[in-house]
Parts: C-alpha cells; structure tokens; sequence
C-alpha cells in the first residue's frame, strides 16, 4: 500500500541525484564557481526571475513556440510517416531526404530558413517543426515497417482497403514508436526553439534569455534559464507520456 | 454494394443450389520457400457452396495454401480464380491459426467482432445489432469489453471465429478454429458451423487436425501428402444433414474416417 | 637566452579582424624572436573566451570585447589584464549604422519607423539603442531584433530588414555586395563618448593575472612581440592589410576595404584616452552590461 | 527481374528530387542566387574544396570525431537502456535527468563541457557523444519496455537468471528499437559535432567551414559543406540500415 | 548444481519412489484481475512424480494457474512451495499456450531447443549432443536451421515441446502442447510424453481439452469448475503403463471418462 503512495515520488529521484551531484560539484570547487553556481545561487536565480523578472514571460513564449511546432509536425509527419511506412519502397526513396536533414544542423540551415521566412516568430516555429517532423516522421515510418504482419493480413483479409488498414491497423500497431518519436520531437522541437532564440535574433524566449546571460556571465541566471528549458522538456515529455499511459494500453502485450 | 445480410444468406443458398462450376479454381500453383518447394504445379478445384476439409501433416502447407487462396501473399507461379475471375471484392471469413496474433489488441473484444463490419461500412446501430445477435446465437459467455491480451486462449479463438461469422462471408476459411476450445465448446462448436452451413451453403475450408471432426463437418475432403503437397485423394462424403452423434455410429462414416485414416498413414510415412 | 625549447603560450583567438596583431606577430616572427610559441585555440565569442582563461585553458585572449571583460573581472578580478586596446573612431571604422540601398535616409534620425538589426549581445543591442535615442528616436520608433553577424550580410540581401548596427567587416562586405550603404561609422565615440575624436575602446587582447604572476617574464615577451606588431600596422597598414585575408573572417575582396583600428599598447595610453576607457565602462554600467562601476587602470597591465 | 535491378536506384529518387527542387527555386529566382546558389555553383564548391581544398580534410575530421562518439554512446547507453528499460521503475526514477538533457540545447551546455573537458576535440567529441547517447538510451529503453512479455516469462521459466534474460531476451527483442535510437544517434552526433564545430571554435571540421563560409558570405561553399555533412549523416545511417538488415531479420514477424 | 542428466533422471525417479509429501502445495491461493475473480483461497497439492492433467473449462483459470506456480506472475494472497520451500532455483519445462510468442525468432529451431541448456550452463559440444539425441528420439523431421517465423504452427509447436523436454526438468508444465499438431504427431507425442514420464518420473502437469488424452495419459485428473474455479474432483486413474490402445477398451477407463465428462459437464453448464 505504502510502497504504491511513494511511486509517485519515483521521478524526483533523478531531480535529487542532479542536485546531490551539482552540490557536489560545486562545493568542492570541481569547477570554478564563477562558471558553475551552486544550485541555491541558480534557484535563487530561477525564482526571482520567474516571479519578479522577465523569464516567466520568456518561460512562457518558448513554451508556446514549442507546442505550436510540435503540433505542426506532429500533423504532417505522423501521416506521412504512416504512408511512407506501409511502402518500404516509397520509404527506401525518400530515405536520402529525411536523412539528409535530420543529419543537418538547423542552426546551418537558418540563413535558409531567415530568407524564407524572415526573423519573426515563424521562422522559429517552422525550423523546430522541420526538425521535430523529420524525426517524428522517422520513427513512425519504422514503426509502422516493423508492425506485425498477421495483423495487417487479418485486416486485408476483410477487406480493409489499402488506407482503412492504414488507419486502421498500421496506425495503432505503430503507436508505440509514434510515441517514442513525438517524445524524440517535441524535445528536439525545444532544443530547435532555444537554439533559434539564441542565434536568430530574438526579442524573448529562454535561448535569448541563455544567450544574454552567457554574455554577460550571468551564470546563475543562464543556468536558472537552462533549468528551465530543461525542466519544461521533461514536462513535454511526461504529457505525451501520461496520453500514451491512457491510450496505448496494449503495448508488449 | 453490401445487400442486407438476410438476403445475402440466401444469394450463397441459391447459388449453391443453381450452379455447379467450382468457386475457387487453382491451376498450376507453385510455391517455393528458402529451400523448401511447398508446391509444384499444384491444381485444384474447390467445390461451391460445398464444406470441404483439408487434411495433411504438419507442415505439409495447409496454412500457406489458404493464404494464398486468400491473395495475402502471393504465389510464385500459378493462378487462382473465382469464378473465373481473378481475386476481387469478395468477403472472406478467416479464423487464422494463430489467432492470437490476428486480433487487434487495441479493440475490445466487441469492436474485434464488429471491425470486419465496420471496413464493409455498416452503420454503427446495425453492427452492434448483429455482433449481439451472433454472440447471442453461439451462447458465448465471455466479458465482451475485455481486451484480448486479457483473455484466456479458448476465449480469443471464440472471438475470432465470431469475427469470421459475422460478415455472412462467401468463402469461409478456417484454419484449426476449435484446437484452443474446451471439449463442449468444441463440440458445440461444431454444430454451430453446421447449422450455419446448412442454412447458407457458404462455400467453407476447414484445416483441421481431428479427422472425427472433419469427416463429419465436410462434404469433401482433400487429403494432402507431405510438401511438395499433393492432393492424394479428394474423399466424398455424403451423408444428409444435420448429421448428428448418431451419423458418426454409421458404417459409411466410420468407413469413409478408416479410409482416410489410412491413406494419411501411409502418406505421412512414406515422407 | 637561445633556449632550444620555446616558452609555450595558449592562446585563444576569436578570427576577426581585430585580432590583427596575433596574425601580425606570429607570421612576422615576433613571437619567435622572444623565444615564444603560441598555441592556438579558436575560440568563437566572449563567453568561450572568459570561460577558457576563467579554468585556465588559455592565459591570453587575442580579441575580447572591453565591456566582457571588464564583466569578467567583476566575477573573478584580474582575470582579463588588457595589454593592449583598440580603438573605434570615425576614422578606424569598425561599428556602424546601415542602411539597405533603396531605403531612404540620410541621417541616423531617419530611421524612424524603420525595421533594424543589431550586433548580437546585450551591449550592442543597448549601444544602439542608446545612439538611437541621442538621435532622437524613442523605443517604439523603431524595432530592433538582435541578430548573428553572420546573418548580417544575408538579412540584408533578403531584404529583411531596413537597416542597423552592424560591424566590420559585414558593413565593408554589404558595400561591396551592393546591398547597403553607410549612414555613420564610429557612433559610439560620438554619441556614447560625446566626442567624435574619442577613442572608443571597443575590445582588445587581454592576458590572465595567473599568466602575469606565474610566468612574468614569458608574460613580457608576449607583451613586447605584441607590442612590436601593433608598431607595424600602424606604420605600414596596407602592407599588414594582407594578413587579415586568410586568417580572419575577411573575405578577399574587402581585404583592401576594411579600415584599421586604432591598435594601442595599455602603456602607451594618454590620460584622455584612459578616459575614453572609464567612460565606456561607465556607460556599460549604465546600460547594465557591467553590473558596477569599476575602476579601469585595476585592469589594464602596462608592459 | 529488371525491377529488381532498378530497386537499387531508388535512394537516388530522393536526391533527385532535392536537386530538382533546389534547381526550380534558384532558376525561378524565388530565392534571391546570392543568398541560396544553384546547384551547379554548389556542386563545383564542392568538388574544388573536396579535392583541391581544405573540404576534404574538414569532411574526414567530421567523420572521425562523429563516429567517436556514437561508438562511446553506443557503449554507454545501450547496456544502460537496457537495464533502465527491464525495470519501467527504474527507469522512471530516472526519467527526469533524462528528458531534462535531451530537452536542452548541447549548445547552452557548451560553457558547461568547456569547463569539464577543454577546448579541444574532447570537448567537441564528448558533447557529441552526451547527446547521442541521451537518444539511444531513450530508444533503447523503449524498446525493451515494449518488448513481448512472453518471451521474457519463457526464459524466466527457463531458469535464466535476470543478466541473462537482460542479454539473451530484452537486447534481442529492442534490437529494432536500438537501431532506430542508433540512427537517430548516429545523426545527432554529426549534428552536435558541426554545431561545436562552429560555436566552440574549431581549425577544422564540417562546422568550422560553415561557421568560415557564413562569417565571409561565401554561399555556395556553405551549402557544399552543408551538403556534405548532410550526406555525409545518410551515409552514416545507411552503415547502420545495412548492418540492421543483416542483423534484425526477425523484425515484424 | 546440475548434476548429469542420466543421475538426474533417477533422482527424479528415486524421489518419486521414496517421497510421498506432494511436490507444490498450493495454500490460499487468490488472484483477481479487472472485474474477475479467478481464485479465491484455492487450495491444491500436486502429487510428486505424478502426471496430473488438468481439465476445465476456457477461461477457467488453467494457464493462470500453472503461470501462477511457475512464478511467471504473482499471486494476490497465499502461498505457493515446492517440497515446503518457497520457489527457488527448480528445473522447470514448460510449454506455453501461446507457443508461439514464447520461442525466439531470432534464434534457429536448433538453437531455441538448446537455449535452456545454454542457460543452465552445459558446454555447447553436449548442448548439442543431447539436442540431437531429442530429435532422433522424438523422430523429428523438420529442418532445424529454419527460424521460427519460417515454420508452420505444429512445427513450431513441436520445437517448444522439445525445448521443455530437452533439459530433463524436474517438474514439466504443458499447456494444451498438442494443439496445433497434426493426427499422427499428437497420438505420437503422446506416447513420448508416456515413455518420458515412465522413465523418468517427472512430476507433470498437463492441461488438455482432450479428454481422452487426459485420462489416458494421467495418473490423475484435476477437474476445475468456472472462475472463481475450486477443484471440482481430483480423479484417481491407476491403470499400469505402459498404457495402449487397448487401455482405451478397458472398462475402468471408459468409466473414468464417463465420469469425468460427467461432471465436467454439470460443472460447465452450471456457470
Ligand atoms: N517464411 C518461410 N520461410 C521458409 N519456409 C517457410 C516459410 N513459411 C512457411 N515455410 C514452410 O512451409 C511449409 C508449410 O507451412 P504451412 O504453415 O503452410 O504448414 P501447415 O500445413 O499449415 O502446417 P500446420 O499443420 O503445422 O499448421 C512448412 O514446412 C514451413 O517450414
Ligand atoms: N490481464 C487480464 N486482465 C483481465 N482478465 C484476465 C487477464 N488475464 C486473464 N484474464 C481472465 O482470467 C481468466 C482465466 O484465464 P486463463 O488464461 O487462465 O484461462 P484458461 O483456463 O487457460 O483458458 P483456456 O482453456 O481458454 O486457455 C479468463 O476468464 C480471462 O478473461
Ligand atoms: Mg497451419
Ligand atoms: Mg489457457
């Protein structure tokens, strides 16, 4: 009974072990404290800027940013990753292409993306769902080639058309590895977001927030800012994580 | 066009009656797998509206057989016709022989029943009306809403033959339906198919590994040899229906089991 | 002494043209002739910079923007000793407001309502606005997004924005592509130092305190091979011109375009120039780039 | 027969495509040719710096320092996923520092490892290699929580101790998943490479002749180093596709 | 410790002999899923050395059962210990229902009977010896380099039946092992799995639909009621073995499966 109640603790474990290790770190003085606070001097940091400064607002806009370019991605690349998935052949020709740009820093293709798209909100968004699509998109498209085959024979089999087995069948057989991809996508569409921040000029977000603090060697308020992005990646995660909980109730079943 | 299941029903029935070419005609069907040829130069008709069974040691290629008559791979050489045509929009009932694998996990054991309905785009109301009729029509006692990862064996082979029935297929193909279900559901099991053969005449395929069972079910039955299959012998079996416990006491049953019997022995050994 | 073994200097260097002397000194030989060997380490920006000389991994930084610096010696004193300083002016051009070609304006105030970019980093972005706002433009009269200078040449061939702040070499390099025009050069001397004749000392190389306390004399003949290529360029600019084309981000063909700076040796500062310094750096303190007042010659090494 | 034969052309669709693309676009001047040139022009920066310039040796020091670290990644976070992935426990208790990396940009975290690992290719390679490493962990994880169950109760039931099970069952049966998490790894690490390549500072690499190219306005050799890198990632993936249908025949059956 | 096969063999035999206390006392015994209650403080022994078959109902909670004393999942209450001794390092052969998602496709036929050898430490020249001698003994014609996924249903069937066997275990599990195999391999089998249990003496458990199978093969019957299943009646069966067919004529085994069928068939139809 006991045991169940603290269950729920389990994910600050992780949280825990960061901060022993940091502590650690710091007081020791691994590294120079200068360049790495302690995580009081970074919390104090966090606090006052979520509540009194200007990184609540920035917390805020790289939140909206990543959820829009996910969804973005999500739209385009799970369809698609389906389609390419039901074919190895379609897949094997368009390989080149998804490869090709996962393997491409988005931060190389801004020039492209600036000229396209300008240096507004849009660009940002579009480069992240570039990414996280093409990742997405990657794990549905395997996903769906390594589906079992007796189920798809059973839906042919009853006349499911090529698309109703699509839907039908390789959609869901191919669930779990469509969320292992929006979870790969929605982070990576965060780590896209704050890069872009940072380097397209931005007037907010958490990566013009890094980026200024790293300027001027405000390390407790870059860390708290990196603190942030990261803790707001493993709420991303955990969200797709609880729909998966409730919906792909069948997996390794 | 789906016409209303009734009068489907009896378009299986009438056509049985009226016409006498084969439904399925195999010719010249070859298949080859890594080192293994399953079949050469196969040729077979199989009779319309007739509840025919094939017989044949394990591995002989039984299963491969039905999937490709069922175009779910394709053949090496060969064709197989419909009434002489090649495979369109028929509707296939299929109970696979491993069932467990062939049931959509993610649909209770209600929407697997219903799904086949759904793909012939039957409007929901109907569909549940029909999956309860069928439920209700082989007494099953299953929790419906269950999962099949949930449930035993026996209860997802029930689900999937359930899923085959109720379409109202024009070919129904069964590969080893009843080998998870316990003796009485076997057995009732039996006398279900049956009825509902007699009153549709739906041409059937029954892979079975009970030669009681198959004898007593079929019109015909199409003994293979070992791989590279060959039909040995096309038995015919006569007996009126509904055959009952007391058909299997008949001497031209009992002749008709022996005579079988032994031509599978001696082909089984002959491997 | 002719030691077979040369002293070993790492030093990190950030490839833009202000990082002149370092190419200067080392393809001259004026490292070799004080028996010292540079081991280079690019770095790209301050941060990495400051990180690097913070931990160690460097004792001298080629190029570091004053106003870092100084910061950094907020965080841990001493660990940026300017050694030498150089200086932007409207005549040694390096910082600059823009236009695209096409857009009309004459004077900095025209830019009213117009879309601009900035140099990236809290400090330039504030220079900008600070000399914007001497020319009468107000926050709203204008945007302004921060932007990689890498971007700079792109964003305005793309069109996507009217005009800036911008640096050296891109301003030479837009000229030269044809897609933007100079509205004034060496703002910060006029409008931030009040003076167009200040010198507005916008970055310099820098040593670390632990380089000057542990290795005095390697620290000193560092100084001197520095001191000897700053001596060069300001005697014969076209000729140590050429050193800029394959070692700095300077294409070739604005080689021969790209102003010089006023490259000084700390020691050789006048008291108005040691001014100019501290006035910069109170301007960084009132922008909030170098979060206190400081007291400029604590930081500034005299060789 | 000869379909057979063509089937080993269709990676080609996909660059074809890119080209053709890229071809419409600059011949149509949507793109203004200065900021993205012709394919043409790019090609032949390509060639020149491949074989008369320093883009050759820049291409070979990419390749080096990304397969480095995947093989660390590699060697980390596939035994490791696997024991986080046997224990969903286990896993979660960890699942925040897991995301948490995963979510923030290696380029925020570059002063981080500057400090821990110094400037030079260590650096570059460990960032890479944390990266990666965070991806396979992930997929790999995954793969083995999703993993049939049966097949881990047979050998259980077999006698075979946990390690084994581990060995024999769940590495086998998150074979799929870990070539995935391999192939999304595998591409992270050129990305991050190129990225520290360009942002720490480099005398060499993919990165650095893009950071050169884009700081001197020379387009058409940052897109041929762009274009390197890019099919210098498909390359890196089909070694591991290959190796993966070699490997994995079982898949999806 | 594994002592050589030969010795364990007669270990498992002298203890049978020897030893009357029963081999798995089963005490309190409760497990629940969703809404069903499967057991409720079922309480069993299984006889040491003895071939219990086990006969109920689909979904009475038979593969629960034996999954439950394997410890494959936990029960929800009571105890489950082998010779008074919770479970610790036993010799276990099982057959899984679902056999086929229990073998290894990435490993040949070959290499799937030998694993449990692999896991219990045997070097691979007598891995592969005693693997061999399995296949000659139960006369097995299938190409033992092919993977699971390139077999048919009895073949693979066949490959996890020799996979339990293999290691001579000390208490062997079969659930339904028969089911996918054709007519001649199931009456063969069974008279392997007779041989096997002379010599050996094995305590087994067999769960079968078949019940003729069951009582010609048992020593005793389990008869389970539906869930919540309670041990209806454990049938006593001590025909001498070597059983025949012509056991099957005998008076004392007609009525043993009379008597059975009876009460498997009040039971069911209670339900
Ligand atoms: N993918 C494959 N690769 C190689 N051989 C295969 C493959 N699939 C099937 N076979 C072989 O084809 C033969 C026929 O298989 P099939 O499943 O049709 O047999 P079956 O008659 O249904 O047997 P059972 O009664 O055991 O179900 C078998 O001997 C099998 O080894
Ligand atoms: N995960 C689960 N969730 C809910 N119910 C379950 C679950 N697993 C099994 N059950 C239920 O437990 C009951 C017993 O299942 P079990 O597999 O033991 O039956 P069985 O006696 O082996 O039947 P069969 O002869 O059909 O194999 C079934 O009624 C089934 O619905
Ligand atoms: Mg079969
Ligand atoms: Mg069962």
């Amino acid at each position: 009974m006991n045991w169940k109640r603290l269950e729920v603790l389990l994910p600050l474990v992780g949280v825990v072990v960061l901060l022993a290790v940091w502590s650690v770190v710091t007081w020791l003085r691994i590294v120079d404290p200068v360049l790495l606070p302690s995580p009081a001097a970074t919390f104090k940091a966090l606090w006052t800027g979520m509540f009194h400064g200007k990184l609540g607002v920035d917390f805020v806009k790289t939140v909206e940013r990543t959820i829009y370019s996910t969804i973005i991605a999500a739209i385009v690349a799970i369809p698609l990753g389906i389609l390419l998935g039901s074919s190895e052949r379609l897949y094997r020709s368009v390989e080149f292409l998804i490869d090709f740009f996962r393997s491409t820093p988005a931060s190389a293709m801004f020039p492209l993306f600036l000229v396209l798209f300008g240096v507004g909100d849009r660009t940002k968004i579009f480069v992240a769902a570039f990414g996280a699509a093409l990742v997405i998109l990657f794990n549905v498209a395997y996903g769906v080639m390594n589906a079992r085959k007796t189920r798809i024979l059973a839906a042919k089999v009853m006349g499911a058309s090529r698309l109703r087995v699509l839907w039908d069948v390789m959609l869901l057989e191919s669930m779990p590895a469509t969320f292992v991809g929006l979870r790969n996508g929605v982070s990576l569409a965060l780590v896209i977001v704050v890069v872009a921040e940072m380097f397209i000029g931005s007037v907010d977000g958490l990566g013009q927030r890094v980026f200024e603090a790293q300027q001027m060697f405000e390390m407790p308020d870059m860390y708290a800012a990196i603190f942030a992005a990261g803790a707001l990646g493993y709420g991303l995660n955990l969200l797709f994580l609880t729909i998966e909980r409730r919906f792909v109730h069948w997996s390794g079943k | 066009m789906h016409p209303a299941a009734s009068m489907e029903l009896s378009a299986n029935a009438r056509a049985a009656a009226t016409r006498t070419a084969p439904h399925v005609t195999i010719r010249g069907l070859s298949k080859r797998f890594a080192d293994a040829t399953i079949y050469d130069n196969f040729d077979f008709d199989i009779p319309r509206g007739k509840l025919m069974s094939v017989f044949g040691p394990n591995g002989c290629g039984k299963s491969t057989l039905i999937n490709m008559i069922a175009g779910l791979f394709p053949a090496d050489k060969g064709e197989i016709l419909f009434d002489g045509q090649p495979l369109n929009k028929i509707k296939f009932g299929y109970v696979f022989q491993n069932y467990r694998e062939a049931v959509f996990p993610w649909l209770s054991a209600f929407d697997n029943i219903a799904y086949p309905l759904k793909v012939m785009g039957v409007p929901k109301k109907e569909r549940n009306l029909k999956v309860e009729k069928i439920v209700a029509s082989l007494n099953v006692k299953i929790d419906l809403n269950l999962y099949p990862y949930q449930m035993s064996g026996g209860q997802q082979q029930m689900v999937s033959i359930m899923r085959a029935l109720v379409v109202d297929p024009e070919i129904l193909f069964l590969d080893e339906p009843f080998s998870a279900l316990d003796y009485e559901m076997t057995l009732f099991m039996r006398e279900q198919l049956q009825r509902v053969f007699v009153e549709t005449h739906t041409t059937t395929v029954l892979v079975s590994h009970d030669l009681e069972e198959a004898v007593y079910l079929s019109d015909r039955i199409l003994l293979l040899s070992r791989h590279p299959a060959r039909p040995v012998e096309f038995v015919h079996y006569d007996a009126p229906r509904p055959r009952t416990d007391k058909t299997m006491t008949e001497g031209d049953f009992i002749s008709t089991k022996a005579h079988c019997l032994e031509i599978f022995q001696r082909e089984v050994r002959k491997g | 002494g002719r030691a077979s073994a040369q002293d070993k200097v790492a030093v990190g260097v950030f490839p833009l043209s202000s990082s002149l002397p370092y190419f200067v000194a080392l393809e001259k030989g004026f490292f070799k002739e004080q028996n010292i060997e540079p081991e280079m380490t690019k770095l790209m920006g301050g941060p990495a910079n400051v990180a690097a000389m913070i931990t160690g991994q460097i004792e001298v930084s080629a190029v570091l923007v004053t106003l870092e610096g100084l910061n950094a010696n907020i965080k841990k004193p001493g660990v940026a000793m300017y050694i030498a300083l150089n200086s932007q002016t409207p005549e040694f051009k390096m910082e600059q407001f823009v236009v695209r070609n096409g857009v009309k304006a004459d004077r900095i105030a025209d830019l009213k309502g117009m879309k601009l970019m900035s140099a990236p980093g809290p400090a330039n972005l504030n220079t900008a606005k600070g000399i914007l706002a001497k020319n009468g433009l107000k926050d709203g009269d204008y945007t302004i997004d921060q932007l990689d200078m890498s971007q700079h040449v792109n964003a305005m061939t793309a069109g996507t924005f009217d005009g800036g702040y911008t640096l050296e070499p891109n301003a030479s390099m837009m000229i030269k592509a044809g897609v933007a025009r100079t509205l004034e050069a060496g703002v910060i001397s006029k409008y931030i130092l009040g003076n167009p004749k200040a010198d507005a000392y916008a970055a310099g190389c820098a040593i670390t305190s632990d380089f000057i306390q542990k290795r005095p004399d390697v620290a000193k003949r560092f100084a001197m091979a520095w001191s000897k290529a700053v001596d060069y360029i300001n005697k014969s600019p076209d000729d140590a011109r050429k050193y800029l084309a394959k070692n700095t981000f300077t294409p070739d063909n604005v080689v021969d375009m790209v102003s010089m700076l006023g490259y000084t040796m700390a020691k050789d500062m006048t008291p108005t120039q040691i001014a100019d310094l501290q006035k910069l750096s109170d301007f960084g303190t009132s922008i909030g780039v170098v979060p206190e007042k400081l007291d400029v010659t604590k930081y500034i090494y005299k060789y």
